[in-house]
C-alpha cells in the first residue's frame, strides 16, 4: 500500500528556514511510523535525520509530532493514522537541530531542577528498606516515565514560559516525593511549590493524551498540588 | 514521604490556586442565582424600583460584598495567571503585578460605594 | 571542509552510559574522581533500559537459596567455559548489589510483607530474579542516572567514539570522538578509560537490540590490535516477537507460560524434561528452532506460540504489563485472550574485551594488563558467562563488574600520571571520518548492513556448520572490503544519520568476521554455540577461551584455559 | 536561553485543550464585564432617574443579545470550572472527558432555551 509522508525538514547548515517535504513510499501492513522513516532514511533520503533506538517503547529516543500531536514513532501504527498524508515533525517547544531532531537539553535541565534522586539521612538497613506492595503501587506508575518529553512538549504552559518545571519534572517529583522510603520530599516540595512549578500547570491533558506510557501526568500534579496546600495550614 | 503538615513557609502560589478554587464555589452559586432572580423570575425589567429595595436588605448587601471580593480575587488572580503564563521577566511580572492590584483596589473602591449607598 | 576540534582533560572516561558505565561513573564520583561519560545517545536511552525480567541475587527471599547454588546454576548455564574464580566473586557480590540498588531507590516488585520479591527464571534452580515488573531494567537504569545527576558526574551525550588512543607505549590515554549533534573531533585525555559499549545484537537481522546495539566497542579495540574473547557465542533469546525479535522476557515463562508448537504440544517435554520452558536459552531457542525447522511451526511457519493465557489477566497485568503492551501493538495480539507468536533473536554477545576479575582489559588476553584501560559490561568478557548467559546475570553482572571496575579505575587513578593524546590518533580519527564524508562511493551503508544481515542470520545463526561458516567469512571479507566505496548522502556536520550509520556499520563487519571465523574454528557444540557437524561438546580440545585478533590476512586465533575451581565439567541435562 | 512560543495552533487538540482555551477566553471576557457591570451598577449611587436612564440606554437588542451571550459565557466557565474543581479535589482525572461533555451538555441546556426569556 502506498502512503504519503509530509516531513518537516530544516537543516541550519543549508535552510534558511523550515520547509515540509513530501515522500510516497511502499508500506507492508504492521509498520510503524519509526519504520517509515527508517525506510525513507535507508532508501530514498539519506540526509534525514531523527532520533530511534530501541524501537520498543522504552527508550523514549523517538518521541515526535505525528499528525499534530506527540507520539513515540516505533509506538505509532501507521494504520491507526487514517487515511490521509502523515505529517511528521518534530516536538513543539524545544529548538530544533536538525529535522526531528530536538535539544532535550532544556527539558532535561528541568528535571535535575527537582532533585530527580532517591534522599535518604537515617542510617540504612543493612538489607533492604521495607515497602508494601501497597506503597509501591502509589509509585508503580509515575515510575514507569521514560523520560520522552511527549508530555512537557505537548504543555501549552511550557510552550509559552520554558520556565515552567514541566509534566515530566513535576512527575519525577511525584515518584520521589510519594515514595515511602524517601527522605526529601520536603526540600522537593519546597522546589516545585513555586510559580514556575506545580502552579503553572492549569490541567490541559494535553501531556496525559501525549503520554505514551499511559501514565494520568495530570492526576499526580493534582495530588502534588493538594500536598502543597495541605502543608499550606 | 512527607508528612501532610509540615509548612512551607512562603506563599509561592499554593494559597492563590486554592483560593482561585474556594471562590469559583461561592461564584458558581451565586452567579446563577443573580441570573435567575434578573432573567427568568420576575418581570425581567430592570430599575431603580425593582432592583433598589432588594439590594437594600443588609443580607443581600453582604452577599454582594463577598461577591464583589471574591469575584474580583477570581478575576484579578485569574488575569494574574493568563499573565504569568506569558511573561517571564521579573520586573514586566511585578510591574503587571501592581498594575492588577491598583485596579482591583479601584474596582472594589467603585463597587462597595454602590453596594453602601443603595437605599429603597 | 574544516573541522573543528575541542580538547577535554579529566581523570577518568566512561564510554557508554548503560548499567555498566553509569555503575562506573557513579563509583568514580563516589570516590571523587573527576569523570566524563561519553555516549551514543542521552543515557536514559542505552538498551540496558530495555531489559525486562530480573536481576539475579541469591537473597533467598522465596525459597531456600545460596550462592553455591548460584554459582552451581552459572557454572553449569555457561557450559562449563565460564571462569568460576570470577563467577564465585559474581555471584557474592550479586546479594550486595540488589541491597545498594534498593537503597538507590529502585523500585522493586515486593512480597506483601515488604521485603523484596523474587520469581523464576530459565536455568536458575530457584526463584532468584529480583524484578519489577517487566521493566526491571528501566528502573535500575533510571535510577543509576539518577544518582549520577546527584553526583555531578559530567555526560557528554551524544557523542560517537572513533579511537581507542592506545599509545606506542602500551598506556590507553582517553579516545577521541565525533560531535553528532554539531560536528567536530572531540580529544578526550584522561588517565583511565572504561569501554562499557554493550553488545553486537545488529549484526543479526532479527534481534532484540536496539538500533545503537552495533557493537562499537569491540572494533574500536580489535582496531587497535587488542584481541577479543569467545565472540562466537552469541545468545539468542528463545521469546522475540514474530519477525520483529522485540524481546518479550523470560520472566513471562518464569511466571508460568508455556511454548506450544503447530500442533499444540508443549514441546519442551522432548528436550528438557524436568525444567521444560525454564531450561537454559540456548537449549529453549534450540528446541524452538528444530521445532520450526522440522515443519513443527504454527501452520507449518517460522514461529512458535507463547502461551500465557492460563496465567489469568490480573497476572498479566500486574506482571507483565509491558508484555502486554507490546504484543497488542505490534502483533495486535492480546495475551490474555491468545497465544503470542514468537521466534528466536539475536540477543546478547556471551564474549568480548577480555577483562581480570577488577575489568581491566588484558592486553595479550591473558595476564598483561593494559595501564588505564577497563571494559565492563556486556562489551566485557570476565568470563562469567561461559558459552551461554542465564537470563537476569546480565544486568546483575553490568552493574556488579560497573561498580568493581570504577573502584579499580578510581583506584589506579589517583596514582596514575596523564599521558598526552598523540597527534597521530587525531590525524588518524580525522581521516577516519573524512572518509566518508569526503568519498564519492556508490553503496549505500544500509545495503551492506542488510548484506550482512543475511549473512549473520542465515549463516552465523542458531545452527552452524563448516560450509556456511567459511561461506560467510568469505562473504563478510568481501564486504569489508565495500566500505571503501560507500556512499554518505549527508554531508552535513549537524546531526548526520548517514554518517553515523557509515561508522557502525564499519564497525559492524570488523567484528562479524571475528564472530563467523571464531564459530568456523570452534570444532565442538558447546552452550550457545551449536555445530550441527560436531554436535558434541569435546572438552578435551575446547574446553578452553578463544583469543581472536584481527590481522589484515584473517582472524587469528589463541587459547586460554579455563580457570576451574570448585566443578568439574559433566553432562548438563536440565 | 530557549525561546518561548505563546501557542501551537497546529497542536491537534483534545477536549481538554479546547476546555481550557474556552475557559480562558471566556474568563478574560468575565474580566472585562465585571469590570463594566461595577461601573454600571455604581450609577446606583447617583440616585433613579440616573441609574434609570442608564438602564434605559442599554435595554436595545444588541445589549440584550449580549447579555445572553454573557449568560452562555457565563455558564461554560462555571460548569467547566466545576469539572476542574472535582480534578483538582476529587481525583477525577480519569473522568475529565466525560465531565467535559456533562459540562458542556448541561451549558447548551441551559443557554439556548434561555434565549426567548432575553428576547421577549
Amino acid at each position: 500500500m502506498k502512503r504519503k509522508f509530509k516531513i518537516f525538514r530544516y537543516d541550519p547548515e543549508k535552510d534558511r528556514k523550515p520547509y515540509y517535504k513530501e515522500y510516497e513510499i511502499e508500506i507492508e501492513d504492521g509498520w510503524t511510523v519509526l519504520d517509515a522513516l527508517n525506510y525513507i532514511h535507508w532508501y530514498v533520503d539519506g540526509t534525514l535525520a531523527y532520533r530511534r533506538a530501541c524501537r520498543s517503547e522504552i527508550c523514549g529516543s523517538c518521541a515526535m509530532r505525528i499528525n499534530g500531536k506527540n507520539r513515540l514513532a516505533c509506538k505509532t501504527q501507521i494504520k491507526t493514522l487514517g487515511k490521509g498524508t502523515i505529517k511528521i515533525e518534530p516536538l513543539p517547544g524545544l529548538p530544533i537541530i536538525k529535522d526531528m531532531v530536538v535539544d532535550m537539553d532544556p527539558f532535561f535541565r528541568n528535571l535535575e531542577k527537582v532533585k530527580p534522586y532517591f534522599i535518604k539521612y537515617s542510617p540504612l538497613p543493612e538489607e533492604e528498606q521495607l515497602q508494601t506492595p501497597e506503597e509501591r503501587d502509589l509509585i508503580n506508575e509515575a515510575a514507569m516515565c521514560i523520560l520522552c518529553g511527549a508530555c512537557t512538549t505537548s504543555c501549552p504552559s511550557f510552550w509559552a514560559n520554558p520556565d515552567y518545571l514541566g509534566p515530566a519534572a513535576l512527575l519525577k517529583a511525584y515518584r520521589f516525593i510519594f515514595d515511602s522510603r524517601d527522605e526529601g520530599g520536603k526540600e522537593r516540595l519546597e522546589i516545585i511549590n513555586d510559580r514556575n512549578g506545580l502552579w503553572r500547570c492549569h490541567a490541559i491533558f494535553n501531556c496525559t493524551e501525549a503520554c505514551p506510557k499511559d501514565i494520568n501526568i495530570t492526576y499526580y500534579i493534582k495530588k502534588l498540588q493538594n500536598l502543597a496546600v495541605n502543608n499550606q495550614f | 514521604m512527607i508528612g501532610s503538615k509540615s509548612l512551607v513557609k512562603r506563599n509561592k502560589g499554593a494559597m492563590a490556586w486554592f483560593l482561585q478554587r474556594l471562590t469559583a464555589i461561592y461564584l458558581f452559586v451565586f452567579l446563577i442565582a443573580h441570573f435567575v432572580i434578573m432573567h427568568f423570575v420576575g418581570s425581567g425589567e430592570v430599575t431603580y424600583g425593582t432592583v433598589a429595595p432588594r439590594l437594600s436588605s443588609p443580607l443581600w448587601k453582604a452577599g454582594d460584598l463577598l461577591f464583589l471580593i471574591f469575584a474580583l480575587y477570581h478575576g484579578i488572580n485569574g488575569l494574574w495567571q493568563v499573565l504569568e503564563d506569558y511573561i517571564r521577566s521579573r520586573g514586566l511580572r511585578l510591574f503587571l503585578y501592581s498594575l492588577l492590584l491598583t485596579l482591583a483596589v479601584i474596582l472594589f473602591t467603585v463597587g462597595a460605594v454602590t453596594i453602601f449607598s443603595v437605599k429603597a | 571542509m574544516q573541522i573543528e576540534k575541542y580538547y577535554h582533560k579529566s581523570d577518568a572516561l566512561v564510554v557508554g552510559t548503560g548499567l555498566a558505565g553509569l555503575r562506573a561513573a557513579l563509583a568514580l564520583a563516589d570516590a571523587g574522581i573527576d569523570t566524563i561519560t561519553i555516549s551514543k545517545v542521552y543515557p536514559t536511552r542505552s538498551h540496558s533500559v530495555a531489559a525486562q525480567g530480573g536481576i539475579a541475587a541469591a537473597i533467598a527471599h522465596a525459597s531456600d537459596d545460596s550462592t553455591e547454588l548460584h554459582m552451581w546454576d552459572t557454572v553449569k548455564g555457561s557450559d562449563f567455559l565460564g571462569d568460576q574464580d570470577a563467577i564465585e566473586m559474581f555471584v557474592n557480590e550479586a546479594i550486595k548489589t540488589v541491597y545498594e540498588m534498593e537503597h538507590m531507590g529502585v523500585v522493586f516488585s515486593r512480597m506483601p510483607d515488604g521485603r523484596i520479591a523474587q520469581r523464576r527464571f530459565g536455568g536458575h534452580s530457584r526463584p532468584r530474579a529480583v524484578y519489577a515488573a517487566d521493566y526491571t531494567g528501566h528502573v535500575l537504569l533510571h535510577t543509576l542516572f539518577e544518582q549520577c545527576i546527584k553526583k555531578k558526574v559530567r555526560f557528554f551525550n551524544e557523542f560517537f567514539v572513533l579511537k581507542l588512543v592506545l599509545r606506542d607505549d602500551g598506556v590507553v590515554s582517553g579516545v577521541i570522538a565525533w560531535d553528532i549533534r554539531n560536528g567536530g573531533l572531540h580529544i578526550f585525555n584522561a588517565k583511565a578509560t572504561l569501554f562499557a559499549t554493550g553488545g553486537f545484537g545488529r549484526a543479526f537481522k532479527i534481534t532484540s537490540n536496539s538500533f545503537t546495539n552495533t557493537g562499537d566497542g569491540l572494533a574500536l579495540v580489535l582496531r587497535e590490535g587488542l584481541p577479543i574473547e569467545d565472540l562466537e557465542f552469541v545468545q539468542f533469546h528463545p521469546t522475540g516477537l514474530y519477525r520483529l525479535g522485540i524481546l518479550v522476557t523470560e520472566g513471562a515463562r518464569g511466571e508460568g507460560g508455556y511454548l506450544l508448537n503447530g500442533k499444540g504440544e508443549r514441546f519442551m517435554e522432548r528436550y528438557a524434561p524436568e525444567r521444560m520452558e525454564l531450561a537454559p536459552r540456548d537449549v529453549v531457542a534450540r528446541a524452538e528452532q528444530t521445532e520450526i525447522n522440522e515443519g513443527r511451526g504454527i501452520d507449518g511457519k517460522d514461529y512458535v506460540y507463547l502461551d500465557l493465557r492460563h496465567l489469568g489477566a490480573e497476572k498479566i497485568k500486574e506482571r507483565l504489563p509491558q508484555i502486554r503492551e507490546l504484543a497488542m501493538n505490534f502483533l495486535g495480539v492480546d495475551p490474555i485472550e491468545e497465544p503470542i507468536p514468537i521466534q528466536p533473536t539475536a540477543h546478547y554477545q556471551m564474549g568480548g574485551i577480555p577483562t581480570t576479575k577488577r575489568g581491566e582489559v588484558l592486553g595479550d588476553g591473558k595476564t598483561e594488563i593494559i595501564p588505564g584501560f577497563y571494559a565492563a559490561g556486556e562489551a566485557a568478557c570476565v568470563s562469567i558467562h561461559g558459552a551461554n548467559r542465564l537470563g537476569t546475570n546480565s544486568q546483575q553482572e553490568a552493574i556488579t563488574m560497573g561498580r568493581i571496575s570504577g573502584q579499580a579505575m578510581a583506584e589506579f587513578v589517583k596514582k596514575a600520571a596523564l599521558f598526552p593524546i598523540p597527534k597521530e590518533a587525531v590525524e588518524e580519527a580525522e581521516a577516519h571520518v573524512r572518509k566518508y564524508l569526503e568519498g564519492k562511493g556508490s553503496v549505500r551503508p544500509f545495503e551492506l548492513r542488510e548484506k550482512l544481515h543475511e549473512i549473520m542470520t542465515g549463516k552465523v545463526g542458531i545452527f552452524r556448520n563448516e560450509k556456511d561458516l567459511s561461506q560467510a567469512v568469505k562473504e563478510i571479507r568481501e564486504l569489508e572490503e565495500e566500505i571503501h566505496h560507500i556512499h554518505v548522502e549527508d554531508k552535513g556536520m549537524k546531526f548526520n544519520l548517514d554518517l553515523q550509520e557509515a561508522l557502525e556499520t564499519e564497525n559492524l563487519l570488523v567484528f562479524s568476521e571475528v564472530i563467523a571465523a571464531g564459530a568456523l574454528n570452534r570444532r565442538e557444540s558447546r552452550g550457545a554455540h551449536y555445530r550441527v557437524d560436531y554436535p558434541k561438546r569435546d572438552d578435551e580440545n575446547w574446553l578452553k577461551h578463544t583469543l581472536a585478533w584481527k590481522t589484515p590476512e584473517g582472524v587469528r586465533f589463541d587459547y586460554k584455559p579455563v580457570v576451574i575451581t570448585k566443578y568439574q565439567p559433566q553432562e548438563r541435562k536440565y | 536561553m530557549l525561546k518561548p512560543k505563546w501557542f501551537y495552533p497546529s497542536y491537534r487538540k483534545d477536549v481538554g485543550e479546547w476546555a481550557w482555551i474556552l475557559h480562558r477566553l471566556g474568563g478574560l471576557a468575565l474580566m472585562f464585564y465585571l469590570l463594566l457591570h461595577i461601573f454600571v451598577t455604581n450609577r446606583l449611587a447617583a440616585g433613579p432617574e440616573a441609574f434609570n436612564s442608564t438602564m434605559e440606554a442599554l435595554s436595545t437588542p444588541l445589549f440584550k443579545f449580549l447579555e445572553w451571550g454573557l449568560w452562555g459565557v457565563i455558564l461554560f466557565h462555571a460548569f467547566n470550572g466545576i469539572r476542574l474543581v472535582l480534578v483538582d479535589f476529587a481525583g477525577a482525572s480519569k473522568y475529565q472527558k466525560l465531565l467535559f461533555w456533562i459540562a458542556f451538555v448541561l451549558f447548551l441546556a441551559l443557554w439556548i432555551p434561555a434565549a426567548w426569556k432575553f428576547f421577549l
